[in-house]
């Protein structure tokens, strides 16, 4: 976003420099911008059309800024500039001459103001602009926006372009556009028929509704292709739809196999009812937002990056903390797990409150890097980034705790002390070493599903809460003491959760999920993955 | 190996003493001044009734329960207070009563839990224990606790020798175990004390075991020893006495 | 043979703690209702509603720790029963409030009017009458406890399982209680009750009322349950607890053992919510959230599990103490809660009452006292050890 | 020294702390502004602070205590509806007041209760009529929180939007659990509902937690104002802390107060909120305003009456009127309701909202929906003679819609 | 169903072709085996035989693959719980002693005293004199009497399993498994269990498994030699003894 603005103000110092425009019509051009200062919202849209339809590429940053929110007039002589904060002041920038006062107060301008309408307005306006722009990506979005806003007015634009328009996607955008616009005009019946096939390859819910429009609306040979056409796109929606469905399910049980990993070692490798599981959680996320507000004041360069660093910062604090909490408490409390439940209950209360107090009772803003911002569209799928990421993420965590609890010499320590403390103490086995080292390696992948869970939810001192009781259903449902069951568990739960979703609503699908796990406990009393034989007595 | 307790009258040294120990469970006491010296390449057997205390005693000597009084010194160290773990370090393994094998992890995995105190060259199971168990070599992958009675008591013997120790403890090594095995326990024990000069205390109730193993044989009677001596003592009227209800 | 039972249960220490408590049940009211506001024994209204309230607690807790303590059987759920018990006293209070809503409909309770419902549905029958909203009261949480445990049992969930499913169950009817359409009065719940049996809720005399009835009903269940724990019933739950397969082996039904138990706690939870909600004057879902079964759990831990007596005490305790603390250190309580419960753990194992009578059999021990017998002993350690 | 006592009943832990503890600081600033004013009837404000912990029945608890324990003259609490419901017998035995700050459903109005947050009409209708007729929406999705609130909001909405001329399928209603966080499924679905070709809006009464990932997944889902607006009944600065709103900028709010209101009532508000809390980065909300104003009020009545007597202050208050921070004044209304403009919001990246609508007059609160049948003929004044909040029209008696 | 009068064999236990096997291990293998009325009958057998196993099959906590077993000539044991098992006569001691650990001695005895075992019978049980003569006759069989009211969890090892015995004369079970009853026995204690054994076949049902040959040889019974989860000998312990695969495969030269 900050590079574009400085693109536009280096265009508009360019243009300025070398002005070619007369001078009389650059005298118009800035009543007509300045116009922008007064008047209400709704007059404002009548002058944005006018300054689309000088088609002078000097509005392009006026409406630019307009549409941000960062186009200012100086309150003394009502003249329009665009403003750039610099710390507490701002900078202005002439539209026209591209002269820059630095330093002024906020207390001498007053912003434009805009509303939805004007930037649905500006950006289907400017799109026209960036069909021509020399960057075929931008000309890519333009055509975009075009075919979504189908505006006849478009037409002769898109006609021109299309003429010498050599990029294929552009093309296909384009010609799409004009399919759309060519079904809802007169055009002869041809030429609807072969727009009728270009919106039905190109499928989607818009052309779907672009169709329906044309269906009910015309007669013959176009109402049957029109209607042959909108079943086909229908089953294609339908298909994707599932697959969609599918893939929100996943995304979701990755998000209960992060909150329950943890868990899956502090409760169910060593046994400990630990109801300050989610706080671990809570932990995690509040590290992610303290980096996040650390990397903003000492390198602000880095903090797309600054995830990165939260984690291990997150499994370093969550981790240190369940080592104190173990050598401070648990370990009086083997061999009565059920006491684990009231300590960590206690244990839980007080990291919340202390959280609350150091960084307030409200929600805590952290915000998604670049990387992690929006969305793929993937044939009929859109897949946002966040989600991608924490799946895989999920994943990986999985792959390595698994690997080290069962590739790894401390991985098997870990699960023979928790099988009988005395007897791998007498083989040998460090025992109180093992211990805290599984509780605040637990805790801290607890911390680090925190930095992960940070990126989809709140940050608040309620946030652990939220979690634990999914987790401990997931870990169960799984088989208490199975990491495969965890990660198949809250896979199921995830699917299963989202399949139900779309007819039950979420409040009843959530209910049957719970029914639905009451129900399978029953068939496999010990989980999904459960132990068999005589071991497990 | 440090030995630097004085030899004595075997001309042995002794690997492992006790000194005048108390162990009480809550109020109840269940072991009044024991003291015993287990020596290097020597089989001490203990014997006594239900419940006398022997269990106790070498929970004591483990580490597993603290007494209450007195000393124990094993290597010329005193380890009264140090940790099972500790003990274990200074050369000490323990075959309990009840087998005590980790019942979910595999057979190998039991086995593997004894490296724990081995430096990484000596990370391996040394085939004289599938030697002589050979039961174990067949059953690598499965889990503990899915093992029969008399297997799991292999495994537990076996798992004990994984850690390549100087002070063998056994609690009942019999129990549950085919005869031809408990032939080979015998001449496994014999070989450890011979060829590797292993110390071995041995609890046991089987006295014809007993008579043909030991060196050196002490018996329990209500958490105390009443007589020790060698083992062809157990032939003795009034000593067996103290073994008959 | 019921009163021969029953005066087994009487025995020991139980026998004093429940005749306290419905003392309790007499003095509080009089002192009350009787006494002048400036009397020293003078007990405050606002006093009586909370402790009240903490009577009900008590006896949910101690409910929990029949199943718990004495069979092993954890219920993360039990808030569940409270929670319909406590639904089916307000269904019944709501109907008592005919006209006097604030649409005046004579039979639709105000949420449904202003949800336009048209008509009463089919299950709000018949709580108009007292006597039927009473068998409702135990029936409910009764039957739900009993179907759930009979597939349960039958299956052999047990430990953890076991404890999540019944807060998996909790939860489910925390969501479903939620969702206006139930008719259950959705987030809002029950409110706005004017009379019991025709007495004004508004009165202190009703709650003092209130206050004996659930002094009164807690020291018979304390009696009940003690005799049940005292009978060899008693101790085939413990078996159960400790040796589930091994008391199989011995030819006990245990999944009936456990379905009596847990049937029978269930609906003692259902008494407790039913006198709870006149006391407190609202019935909403939250009752049924998983926290709140969990820290019914807290309570009878931290009273001592296994004991009867502690969870009544660690009721008491810890919710007098959120009283307190919420009011003198609204910023800080959940500090000084928290620690609480983490030094009840880590210093007293066994609970306040167990922490309590060891204390208290180390004093006698001191004293050359002549010994109790062999008998006495092995009680007094196996209650102990019980938690 | 003699004082005066007042409640402060907000929870300060669990699940409501992250809107409540906000409104505790402000009644304690309130307060301590007023007792560097010289006080109230010459004697110091003292406020009693008590944690109900969004434990409802405790709220009761608590209220009981305040009143019964600590003599406190009026108590200023609760958020959640079912907060307020859990007091409500309490206030009435004891006699004493509430104020209430919050918006609501409405559909309550109680002589010891006085509400000064925002009745259904000053907030969604107008909210509904501002994108119908600036933003030309023709589709509507009803997203909420499955309860009370949400609910009734969206019956009166429903019935407003169809008496408007919108079709049945053009309405789409959704409910989800209390602090629901997995959104992909709702928002794909929105997302879907608005692609069917008519200017489709999103009105969320969505509560609480389950905002901020509702508010992530619009965002990354791609769901733009320009396309798609979202306006929202119970999302505030407050919340809008939580999130990056970068992506959010042109969604909606509809409030009676924002932050970025242009008056100096509201820019002297703000600096001695900053200076109570000695932090720049707190923001102000809606809920405070209200109890600006219902604090401002007592304190008029309280003087107006001499006392602090209940009965006298209630009789005192409806007519009272007091500035708000918007510029103008609000007023007690004999329906315990007060007035109050409405302003439309967009979010901006900054987090604050930018005022794109104002509604010309003050509205007054309606404590009884017009859109909803069993309520549109009751009324509540609560002056003498009439002394009722839900009085018949057609029966002209007091006690709702009566035997019929 | 059959009449219970009709007894159809007067086989008190019938094992036929009895196979089950673990994650594809064979456990049991085609065995068959049949114990008639007041028969004492000795099993051994190399560790990993199955011994325990087929007790597990017998008292119902595993379920054969496939095959019957029949008790009393007509109930199907397959069919039945473990509950049911015990109730209809069937009475075990385990291999490692499992008892109600936080229960006295005594309390341990009163469960496991036969009775009606229902939840209302229970409830409103009153200890008959008769009963507490016989825990008091039992305690003095197993000599706990000192001992009656202590935890069973401060029992030593050896004393768990002479309460597991006791436990099982006061259930008084027609049928009684006992698996390895003299493990952690003086050997002056093998001959008193030995003897307590053959007082109790006079009027019981025994299956009695041990890997002590000396006290196999007291018993003085049939003896079967189980291997690999089938019969490898049968006969009288001098007969087996002298079996060259027995020698081989279990007594060991
Ligand atoms: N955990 C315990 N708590 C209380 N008392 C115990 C505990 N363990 C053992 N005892 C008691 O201590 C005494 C000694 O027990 P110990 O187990 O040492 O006997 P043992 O000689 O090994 O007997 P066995 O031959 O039966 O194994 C016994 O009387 C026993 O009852
Ligand atoms: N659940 C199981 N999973 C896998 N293998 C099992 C399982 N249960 C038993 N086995 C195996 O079945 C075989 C028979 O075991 P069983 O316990 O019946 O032997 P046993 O004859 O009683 O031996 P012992 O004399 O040592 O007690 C053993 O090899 C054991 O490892
Ligand atoms: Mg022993
Ligand atoms: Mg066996």
């Amino acid at each position: 976003m900050t590079v574009l603005r400085a693109l536009l103000v280096c265009l508009v110092t360019l243009l300025a420099s070398y002005s070619t425009i007369p001078a009389a019509m650059a005298d118009d051009l800035k009543d007509a911008i300045n116009a922008l200062a007064e008047g209400s919202l709704k007059d404002r849209e009548a002058k944005v059309d006018a300054l689309l339809e000088t088609g002078d590429d000097t509005v392009v940053p006026v409406l630019t800024y307009l549409a941000e929110g960062d186009l200012y007039f100086r309150k003394s002589d009502k003249q329009v500039f665009l403003a750039d904060k610099t710390g507490r002041t701002f900078s202005l920038t002439d539209p026209i001459s591209g002269d820059v006062i630095p330093d002024i107060s906020k207390r001498d301008i007053k912003k434009v103001r805009v509303n939805n309408n004007l930037r649905r307005q500006i950006r289907d306006g400017l799109s026209l602009f960036a069909l021509n722009s020399r960057d075929s990506a931008k000309r890519l979005a333009a055509a975009e926006t075009i075919y979504k806003a189908q505006d006849a007015s478009a037409l002769p634009a898109i006609e021109a372009r299309l003429a010498k328009e050599q990029d294929a996607q552009v093309i296909a955008f384009l010609q799409e556009a004009r399919a759309g616009l060519t079904l809802t005009s007169d055009a002869p019946e041809e030429a609807k028929l072969s727009a009728i096939e270009i919106l039905r390859d190109k499928g989607g819910r818009q052309a779907l509704s672009i169709l329906n429009e044309a269906a009910e609306t015309s007669e013959g040979a176009v109402k049957d292709a029109a209607s042959r056409a909108i079943v086909a796109i229908e089953r294609m929606l339908a298909i994707w739809n599932g697959v969609q469905n599918i893939w929100y399910g996943l995304s979701l049980g990755s998000v209960l196999l992060l909150a329950s990993i943890g868990l899956a070692i502090t409760f169910g490798v060593m046994g400990v009812i630990n109801m300050a599981h989610g706080e671990m959680v809570m932990l995690g996320a509040y590290t992610t937002f303290a980096v996040q507000q650390a990397v903003q004041t000492a390198a602000p360069g880095l903090i797309d990056y600054s995830l990165l660093f939260a984690i291990p910062a997150a499994f370093l604090v969550a981790g240190a903390i369940g080592f104190v909490l173990e050598r401070g408490i648990i370990r009086f409390l083997y061999g009565r797990p059920l006491e684990t439940l009231l300590a960590t209950w206690g244990v839980s209360l007080i990291l919340q409150q202390a959280v609350r107090t150091i960084f307030g009772p409200t929600n805590q803003e952290v915000s998604n890097p670049g990387w992690m911002s929006g969305a793929v569209e993937l044939a009929g799928l859109s897949l946002t980034w966040n989600r991608i990421w924490i799946f895989f993420f999920a994943l990986a965590m999985f792959g390595l705790l698994f690997a080290l609890l069962k590739r790894t010499p401390m991985g098997l320590q870990m699960r023979a002390v928790t099988q009988n403390r005395n007897m791998a103490s007498s083989l040998g086995v460090k025992t109180p070493w093992v211990d805290a080292f599984t509780f605040a390696l637990g805790s801290g992948i607890a911390g680090i599903a925190g930095v992960a869970l940070s990126q989809i939810g709140n940050v608040s001192p309620n946030l652990g809460q939220s979690y634990i009781i999914d987790s401990f259903m997931v870990v169960v449902f799984g088989g208490v003491g199975n990491l495969w069951g965890t990660l198949i568990g809250a896979l199921t739960l995830g699917v299963a959760n989202k399949f139900l979703e779309p007819f039950a609503g979420a409040v009843l699908g959530k209910i049957l999920v719970l029914v639905f796990i009451i129900l399978f406990i029953q068939k496999r009393p010990r989980g999904l993955f459960a132990l068999k034989g005589r071991a497990v007595e | 190996m440090e030995q630097t307790s004085p030899d004595t009258a075997t001309g042995n040294p002794v690997a492992l003493s006790i000194d005048g120990i108390d162990l009480h469970y809550g109020a109840a006491q269940a072991l009044r001044n024991i003291s015993l010296e287990v020596e290097t390449a020597r089989i001490t057997c203990v014997l006594g009734r239900n419940g006398v205390g022997k269990t106790s005693m070498l929970r004591a000597i483990v580490g597993q329960h603290p007494v209450s009084k007195g000393k124990i010194i094993l290597g010329g160290h005193d380890v009264t207070k140090a940790p099972p773990y500790a003990r274990a370090g200074r050369g000490i393994a323990y075959v309990p009563q009840g087998r005590e094998i980790f019942p979910q992890l595999t057979v190998r995995e039991n086995l593997e839990v004894g490296y724990a105190r081995l430096p990484r060259k000596q990370r391996f199971v040394e085939e004289e224990i599938f030697d002589l168990f050979p039961i174990l070599k067949d059953m690598l992958s499965r889990r503990g606790g899915d093992l029969s009675g008399g297997q799991q008591q292999q495994l537990a013997i076996g798992r004990a020798l994984v850690t390549r120790p100087n002070i063998l403890v056994l609690d009942e090594p019999t129990e549950g175990i085919q005869p031809s095995i408990i032939k080979d326990i015998g001449r496994a024990i014999t070989y450890l004390k011979e060829e590797k000069g292993i110390a071995i205390l041995l609890v046991e109730q089987y006295l014809d075991f007993c008579r043909e193993l030991a060196d050196v044989v002490h018996i329990m009677d209500r958490g105390e020893i009443v007589h020790s001596g060698p083992a062809e003592d157990l032939d003795k009227e009034h000593v067996r006495n103290h073994l008959t209800v | 043979m019921i009163s021969a039972f029953l005066f087994r249960g009487l025995a020991g220490r139980i026998a004093w703690v429940a005749a306290f408590i419905a003392l309790l049940g007499i003095l509080v009211p009089l002192s009350n209702l009787m006494l002048p506001s400036d009397h020293a024994l003078y007990v405050p209204d606002y006093i009586v509603s909370l402790f009240g309230k903490y009577l009900t607690y008590a006896l949910l807790a101690m409910a929990l720790d029949l199943v718990w303590g004495y069979c092993g059987i954890l219920s993360l759920g039990h808030g569940a029963f409270f929670a319909l018990g406590g639904y089916a006293m307000g269904m019944y209070l709501m109907r008592q409030i005919g006209s006097r809503g604030v649409y005046g409909d004579p039979i639709l309770p105000d949420f449904m009017v202003f949800l336009n419902w048209k008509e009463l549905p089919w299950y709000w029958y018949g709580f108009d009458q007292f006597w039927f909203a009473a068998i409702m009261v135990l029936a409910i949480p009764g039957l739900l406890a009993f179907v759930f445990g009979w597939f349960a049992f039958r299956s052999r969930v047990t430990g953890v399982y076991l404890s999540i499913i019944t807060q998996a169950m909790t939860y489910a009817l925390l969501l479903a209680f939620f969702r206006n359409d139930m008719g259950f009065g959705g987030n809002n719940g029950l409110t706005d009750f004017k009379d019991i049996l025709g007495y004004t809720l508004q009165n202190p005399a009703t709650r003092a009322g209130l206050f004996a009835a659930a002094a009164f009903a807690l020291s018979l269940a304390l009696v009940i349950s003690s005799a049940i724990v005292r009978s060899k019933f008693g101790k085939v739950l413990l078996a159960t607890r400790d040796a589930e397969s091994r008391a199989r082996f011995l030819g006990y039904r245990v999944e009936h053992v456990k379905l009596f138990v847990f049937t029978l706690s269930a609906m003692m939870a259902g008494i407790a919510g039913a006198l709870y909600v006149p006391l407190v004057g609202i019935i909403n879902p939250g009752e049924f959230a998983p926290a709140n079964s969990i820290e019914v759990v807290i309570w009878a831990a931290v009273g001592g599990r296994g004991t009867l007596i502690g969870p009544i005490i660690g009721a008491i305790t810890v919710n007098l103490g959120k009283s307190w603390f919420t009011a003198q250190f609204p910023e800080y309580w959940l500090f000084v809660l928290g620690g609480l419960f983490v030094a009840v753990t880590v210093f007293m194992p066994k609970g306040m009452l167990g922490t309590l009578s060891s204390f208290s059999d180390k004093v006698k021990s001191l004293k050359p006292a002549p010994k109790p017998s062999q008998t006495e002993a092995g009680e007094m350690r196996k209650e102990g050890e019980a938690s | 020294e003699e004082t005066i006592k007042v409640g402060v009943l907000h929870s300060l832990s669990g699940t409501m702390a992250i809107s409540e503890t906000t409104l505790k600081d402000a009644m304690l600033m309130l307060i301590e502004e007023q007792n560097e004013k010289g006080g109230l009837l010459g004697k110091k404000l003292e406020p009693v602070v008590v944690d109900p912990a969004s434990d409802w029945p405790l709220f009761a608890e608590k209220a009981r205590e305040l009143i019964d324990v600590n003599d406190v003259s009026a108590v200023f609490g609760c958020w959640t509806s079912v907060s307020r419901k859990s007091v409500l017998p309490v206030f009435e035995e004891l006699n004493s007041i509430l104020f209430y700050p919050v918006q609501y459903e409405g559909e309550e109005s109680q002589r010891n209760v006085f509400y000064t947050g925002a009745a259904p009409n000053q907030q969604a209708i107008p909210a509904v009529d501002y994108l119908m007729e600036q933003e030309g929406v023709e589709r509507w999705v009803l997203a909420g929180t499955d309860y009370v609130y949400p609910r009734t909001t969206n019956k009166i909405l429903e019935a407003y939007l169809k008496a408007k001329g919108v079709a049945a399928e053009d309405i789409m209603i959704n409910y989800t659990p209390f602090g629901h966080s997995d959104w992909q499924t709702i928002v794909s679905d929105i997302k879907a509902f608005g692609e069917a070709g008519k200017k489709t809006a999103v009105v969320s009464t969505v509560n609480g937690d389950a905002n901020v990932p509702f508010y992530k997944e619009l965002a990354n889902q791609g769901i733009k104002a320009e396309d798609i607006p979202v306006v929202a009944f119970s999302v505030g600065e407050e919340e809008l802390a939580g999130l990056d709103t970068e992506p959010l900028v042109g969604h909606l709010a509809a409030w009676n107060y924002f932050q970025s209101v242009d008056s100096d009532a509201n820019y002297e508000f703000i600096d001695a909120w900053h200076a109570f809390t000695k932090d720049e980065n707190r923001v102000t909300n809606d809920p405070m305003e209200a109890h600006y104003i219902g604090f401002n009020m007592w304190v008029k009545a309280v003087e107006k009456a001499g006392s602090t007597d209940p009965d006298a202050v209630i009789d005192a208050l409806p007519g009272i009127s007091v500035p708000n921070l918007s510029g103008g004044y609000s007023a007690m209304m004999p329906n315990h309701h007060i007035t109050k403009p409405v302003l439309i919001g967009e979010i901006q990246d900054d987090g604050q909202f930018d005022i794109v609508y104002e509604t010309p007059g003050l509205v007054p609160g309606d404590a009884w929906s017009d859109y909803l049948p069993d309520s549109a003929k009751l009324i509540s004044d609560w002056r003498a003679p009439l002394s009722c909040g839900n009085f018949n029209t057609e029966t002209n008696e007091c006690g709702g819609k009566g035997a019929e | 169903m059959i009449d219970s009068n009709t007894q159809v064999t007067s086989t008190l236990l019938y094992l036929d072709d009895v196979s089950v096997s673990f994650d594809g291990f064979k456990a049991i293998n085609g065995l068959s085996l049949a114990i008639e009325p007041g028969e004492m009958r000795a099993i051994i057998g190399p560790n990993g035989a199955g011994k325990t196993t087929m007790m597990d099959i017998i008292t119902g906590k595993t379920r054969p693959d496939t095959g019957d077993v029949l008790f009393e000539g007509q109930m199907d044991l397959t069919q039945h719980d473990e509950t049911e098992i015990a109730q209809a006569g069937i009475g075990r001691k385990f291999q490692k002693p499992t008892v109600f650990e936080s229960q006295t001695v005594r309390e341990n005895l009163e469960l496991a005293l036969s009775g009606n075992r229902g939840v209302w019978a229970s409830l409103f049980y009153r200890e008959s004199e008769a009963d507490a003569a016989r825990i008091e006759e039992i305690l003095q069989t197993v000599r706990l009497q000192q001992r009656a009211n202590e935890l069973a969890s401060d029992l030593s090892h050896g004393q768990k399993q002479w309460l597991e015995i006791g436990m099982l004369l006061a259930q008084d079970p027609k049928l009684l498994l006992v698996d390895e009853p003299v493990a952690g026995m003086t050997d002056a204690e093998t001959v008193e269990t030995a003897k307590l054994l053959r007082e109790i076949s006079k009027t019981h049902s025994v299956i009695v498994v041990e890997h002590d040959m000396g006290f196999i040889r007291d018993l003085d019974v049939k003896v079967t030699v189980l291997a690999e989860g089938s019969v490898l000998a049968e006969g009288s312990l001098d007969h087996v003894s002298a079996h060259p695969d027995v020698i081989e495969s279990y007594l060991g030269r």
